[in-house]
């Protein structure tokens, strides 16, 4: 199994969890608003029209601008609540159109059938017209659900985790395997899901004629297996977050789960309760941990810098370093609690025995042999303000360049393939492959020094910060390094990693 | 007790009348014979009296209450109905169907299923072997029966039937009418019941309606109807069985011979 | 020739036998009544004739021909069949449902419009006054005639009704009967014709056979059928005619005196 | 109405059209392939299962996914047939679905009967059962026609012309008149096409009992009239275009549209029959004309320096446009028709008494005075990086800053509420407001020059290349801001700006 595989199914079960949610509680609340619309629109023709019309037009409103709207209107809040909003509105079309034609399709001898023996109207409903209209109703719910499951995976933009951080982090780096691991997950979910609902379909269809006693139990058994297992995970979902002492967050990669886990660790060493919340969006574990709902997490000053403070200059290290601590305490209130010592940042690496043999040590040495050397790229280092800094600062540019799948480009180095990879300094393969990061004198890569964010609520607590304090420069480029690759290369958990890591603290 | 006065009745706004200023009367505890030419206006009289349809004119009421001033679903509840089509529900069960009423009258579980039994008991369809069945798996005489027991099932004391008997074979057409005839005695039911076969009228009604081209030509006592009729058609619907006797007594005669 | 050797048919695959071992033949030109108790299968063997149902087992040929060899299509297009529960498409005016089978046939449209004409003015429903009209804006009794109109419009040698004038008027019924009756002769057609009527039986059919549970007891002449019954039931039903003449007779006697 | 409503509104012609073709063409071949795929379905319980969910995992696949997919598939073509192939792969969910459950509805004892007439599989299906099952499998094509009107709106990624031209556009700069004009337009189709449909099955409902007579001629007539329109629709944008000797691209603004017109004009001049097709993305324009599906539109230098060529450095005006003809002719084949002279680029604008008072005239001049001025810039002027590198390199900040809609910025700099604004060089309210456009000696803002770009084949005529190159630096930024005036200001008809802007060629 590919490392890139792995470190997508490691966020398999999270990305599942908030995209069941959303799926669940969108189609209860679809199902529960647009059934008695339905049910509405089909007893007067004064209210069907307008209401199909209102229906429809939401329909049109293009899901990247519904998900805004719905974000403006709910006042900025994001997450969880302006996702399933936006796709309850968007379930309704297929719901109250099929409810509204099923029942108009009832034949109307039945009806007065049910008239005739003296049932009220809301019974004629209950008892003959819907179940009768079953099948189209469901129908709609079907393609609803479905629809539903699809555009869940939008979620992702307004801060809901969904199978969308798959997809949107697969096409943004274009890392296919993302993108496919995204769309199968949801995929399958929509098939088994829709698959529930045939089951109960079938079940209300065959209530009454049990052709096959042995096969309805069977499928009953399933069904309601189904179902309270899609209940108790709604339940579980909604129940308020078990009360601990600090929420750790963490953005979707194995670095940020190794930190997490040893800042957990290290606050649950000293008496806190601790939970983590991982896998989130830049921006939005930014924003989390500035409202208070996340107390820490791993933030690197180049991200910072360029994403929230729209700084393109490069002024140093530290200057840097000094002005997000600056900027963060001023806009959001978060405090810088420690500065962890390594840098994740894009870098050029060569096989160490190749850089000796040439002198190499600094990108400024390439200068004479990079017209003749060949370089290989992730796939998007060539188009990046990275590397257009470093041809620039450095006035070099490479004889061929070639881009790589991650993966296949430390190996391509280490078979002398390419003579010169990116690659980001605290990946685990420059440590697997014993590559020589080049030192960047001109400091033309812009810096992205690791530190924890802490929230204003926690930064009050003296304990608190005592802990995420002690980690104060313990974590070296080298340190780092060789805990991503226990976890990413030789496949080892996370935990151990942590405890690696642990042996550096004091 | 129940009585028309006036009441006519247009599906096209007046252009033709389905049923054309009826006036008569239905004693309680008598059961009154519709009889009348395919599309003289049955049907629709029948569905005014339950609130099916809405008189285009006129007055109907039940024990002395006008039905347009009653609600229309405790009256239908309190009047059993044979629909001519069965008007079956397709998605219950014959059991369900049956139970439809005391169901919606919220009996107790206990006394709907023992009713069940002794309506579909009655009908020559044991709850036991049809119960589960649904009415597409029935015959059509076996559905019409399951419509039957359908009115009857919440002891209602107003029953219309709309050809009740119509496909059904001879014997157990006999052996329905005559317990059905039992029962209504009994209990003191006041019935509306139109048929085709005017034996079946002359044998079962108290008094006997004939309709054509929506009026009631004639209405008496089988005895009056036959001595008496009011009308040629009367006379030509009277004497039919009769007629049809003498008419196979000779055919026979001539096979034979 | 319609002829049955050994046929059966169950519809809970072998439980219970709708249909069981019937075999007898209908000669060209004649009218075979079938009569007999409810659920007794009738239906189920008219639609084992024009392959709506496959028998479990045995033969059934028209003409010599194995229907299952046939065609099915083509069989049921040279076949009338009047539907017991009416059959009519919903969708179609009067004139569309008669017009169907004319039009599978491909005949051109004067013709169709022609022969429609025919057989609504035969079952007394003119095509200008109801040819635009759904089903569900006819009554029951109309409904039924449209089918046998509908059953005769392609001019078919073989045809077979289930009860066509159940839900007819006396009056209607016997200008029905007699009409058609004419026309079977005339054209010679074969038919079989399930009827609960023992008196339109006796009186339309050349011959009739009488089924219970699933079994042919008798079949002969009426003559035969009424001086040799060979079960109880066939005595049983053959007499109710006259017994319910009687009866009649009695009752009103006793009212009149 | 607002200058910026008249904008849009002059595109929606042409949006219309592209929107309308999508969705028709769409439509008609999605109703074709799954109207057909249901009814096999609803004949096979073998294929029903399989076929579902082949169509209900084709419908998880996020919208945007499924639209790069399909680009992928068809070889890196863009345009109409992807934008189509993905709508109709999107519309079949419902319409399947609901032509399954219509069909399986269908009464037993009705499709019993025209068993029993001797009616084939086939006349049931035709004659009975869809029929029968028409008002669901409507419902279901109803559902599906609202969903690709609103998907069509994504069309606008992949190249095909649509109202999401207004919708993405509109997103981007924040322009909420043209996410709001794009919006209401896509739900104003949507409603009307729903309309149609529902006027047909009102007929086919009502085609037997003609309840009312002259209602019944009314619909028909309507619902014909409709009909015939699409129709001719459909066939007229399927039509061969017109051999045009060539056709003049441009994106969508008013600069665009009026030198796309003054193109035109000098060519029809020269005894050339042309076409313009206006209001494309950029990357849209340039990709058609490196095809030769457009023969010559207006570029800007800056644009192709940073969009295509990734650069972000500043080499000074003549380098960058040097580079630029460079790099479009290796590239992409593209030639340099004529550079026109005038730049349009961000710069800062000063109503011209105050500038004098203070003696200004170029941003270096502002230094003393920055920090006490009101500076008023366009909702993203100051989040981008021209703005930064104004700020670094003249080492100055406006000691407020204001964001305004741009009609409002230009008032509030004219009543003099704010000092300084931001402004294209070539705005037309530049010239109506008669302010100082401030020099930038330092060259700290990236050039825009105009230039006219060639396609391959346009640049082997000779007589093409004579009347293009005629406009070598003929338009001057005072002449196209009187331009851009006289169209956006005065509301004169673009044709008034392309005579005045033909009065400076000889
Ligand atoms: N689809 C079905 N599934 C199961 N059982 C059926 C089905 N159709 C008919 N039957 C049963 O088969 C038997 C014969 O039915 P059939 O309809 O042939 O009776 P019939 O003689 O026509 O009766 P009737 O005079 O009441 O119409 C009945 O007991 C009926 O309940
Ligand atoms: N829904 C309707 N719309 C229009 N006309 C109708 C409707 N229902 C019944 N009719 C017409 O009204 C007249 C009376 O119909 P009704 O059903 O009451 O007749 P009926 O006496 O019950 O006949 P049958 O013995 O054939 O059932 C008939 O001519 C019929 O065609
Ligand atoms: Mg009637
Ligand atoms: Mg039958």
């Amino acid at each position: 199994m590919s490392e890139n595989l792995r470190e997508q199914l490691l966020l398999l079960p999270d990305y599942f969890q908030g995209h069941l949610t959303l799926t669940l509680i969108a189609m209860s609340l679809g199902v529960a608003v647009s059934i008695p619309l339905g049910v509405w629109a089909a007893q007067s023709n004064r209210v069907k029209g307008p209401l199909l019309t209102v229906v429809s037009i939401i329909q049109t409103i293009p899901s990247v601008a519904i998900l805004a709207l719905v974000v403006a209107l709910l006042g900025g809040r994001i997450g969880l609540v302006p996702a399933i909003t936006a796709l309850v509105l968007y379930s309704m079309l297929p719901i109250v159109r099929n409810t509204v034609t099923g029942l108009e399709s009832v034949t109307d001898d039945v009806v007065e059938a049910a008239r005739g023996i003296g049932m009220s109207s809301r019974q004629i409903l209950l008892q003959v017209r819907i179940p009768l209209a079953l099948p189209v109703i469901i129908a709609g719910i079907r393609t609803a659900m479905v629809w539903t499951v699809g555009l869940a995976t939008l979620s992702t933009l307004v801060g809901a985790t969904s199978f969308g951080n798959f997809i949107f982090s697969g096409l943004q780096t274009r890392n296919l395997v993302a993108v496919t691991v995204g769309s199968v997950a949801a995929a399958a979910m929509a098939v088994i899901l829709d698959a529930i609902i045939g089951g109960i379909q079938w079940l209300a269809e065959n209530r009454v004629v049990q052709v096959d006693e042995k096969r309805f139990r069977r499928v009953r058994n399933a069904v309601m297996t189904a179902l309270i297992l899609c209940g108790g995970f709604i339940i579980y979902s909604l129940l308020p977050e078990e009360e601990v002492d600090f929420v750790v967050g963490g953005k979707g990669f194995t670095e940020q789960y190794i930190i997490a886990g040893l800042v957990a660790a290290e606050l649950e060493g000293a008496g806190f309760s601790t939970e983590q919340r991982l896998g989130m969006g830049t921006d939005v574990v930014y924003e989390a941990t500035a409202s208070n709902s996340v107390d820490v997490y791993l933030e690197y000053s180049g991200t910072v810098w360029s994403n929230q403070m729209l700084r393109e200059d490069n002024p140093g290290r530290e200057t840097i370093m000094a002005e997000v601590n600056d900027y963060i305490a001023r806009t959001d209130n978060l405090t810088n609690g420690s500065r962890l010592g390594f840098q994740n940042l894009y870098a050029l690496a060569m096989r160490r025995d190749r850089a000796a043999e040439m002198g190499i040590s600094s990108i400024s040495d390439l200068r004479p042999y990079a017209a003749d050397m060949v370089a290989g790229g992730d796939l998007e280092f060539f188009s990046r303000p990275e590397w257009l800094q470093l041809r620039d600062t450095y006035n070099i540019d490479f004889g061929e360049k070639l881009t790589f799948d991650t993966t296949l480009m430390y190996s391509a180095v280490n078979e002398g393939q390419v003579d010169i990879i990116s690659a980001y300094t605290t990946d685990g393969r420059v440590a697997a492959f014993d590559l020589l990061i080049l030192e960047d004198p001109e400091g033309a890569l812009p810096p992205y020094d690791g530190f924890l964010a802490v929230s204003s609520e926690a930064a009050m607590n003296p304990g608190f910060m005592a802990v995420v304090g002690n980690l104060e420069r313990k974590i070296s480029d080298v340190a780092m390094r060789q805990a991503n690759r226990m976890v990413d290369v030789d496949g080892r958990p996370v935990s151990e990693a942590v405890a690696y890591l642990q042996t550096f603290l004091d | 007790m129940i009585e028309l006065q006036h009441v006519r009745k247009s599906y096209d706004d007046g252009t033709s009348w389905a049923v054309a200023d009826t006036s008569f009367t239905v004693e309680e505890g008598e059961l009154l014979g519709l009889i009348g030419e395919s599309g003289c206006g049955k049907t629709t009289t029948l569905k005014m009296i339950n609130r099916l349809e809405e008189p285009s004119s006129g007055l109907i009421s039940i024990a002395g209450k006008n039905v347009m001033e009653r609600n229309p679903q405790e009256l239908r509840r309190n009047i059993g109905y044979v629909f001519q089509g069965i008007g079956l529900f397709p998605h219950y069960s014959v059991a369900e169907n049956v139970a439809a009423v005391p169901r919606l009258l919220q009996w107790d579980e206990t006394r709907i299923r023992q009713r069940c039994q002794e309506t579909l008991d009655m009908v020559g369809l044991p709850l036991e072997e049809y119960g589960e069945r649904l009415p597409s798996q029935m015959s059509g005489g076996q559905q019409q029966r399951v419509g039957v027991a359908r009115a009857l099932a919440a002891q209602p004391d107003v029953i219309l039937m709309d050809e009740p008997f119509g496909a059904l074979d001879p014997v157990t057409r006999a052996e329905l009418q005559e317990e059905f005839k039992r029962i209504q005695a009994t209990l003191n039911l006041t019935v509306i019941m139109v048929t085709h076969d005017m034996t079946e009228a002359l044998l079962m009604a108290d008094r006997i309606a004939v309709m054509k081209g929506g009026e009631v030509l004639q209405i008496g006592t089988p005895y009056e109807l036959l001595n008496e009729p009011a009308h040629d058609y009367v006379q030509e619907i009277v004497e039919m069985p009769r007629q049809r006797a003498d008419r196979l007594e000779k055919l026979l005669h001539r096979s034979a011979s």
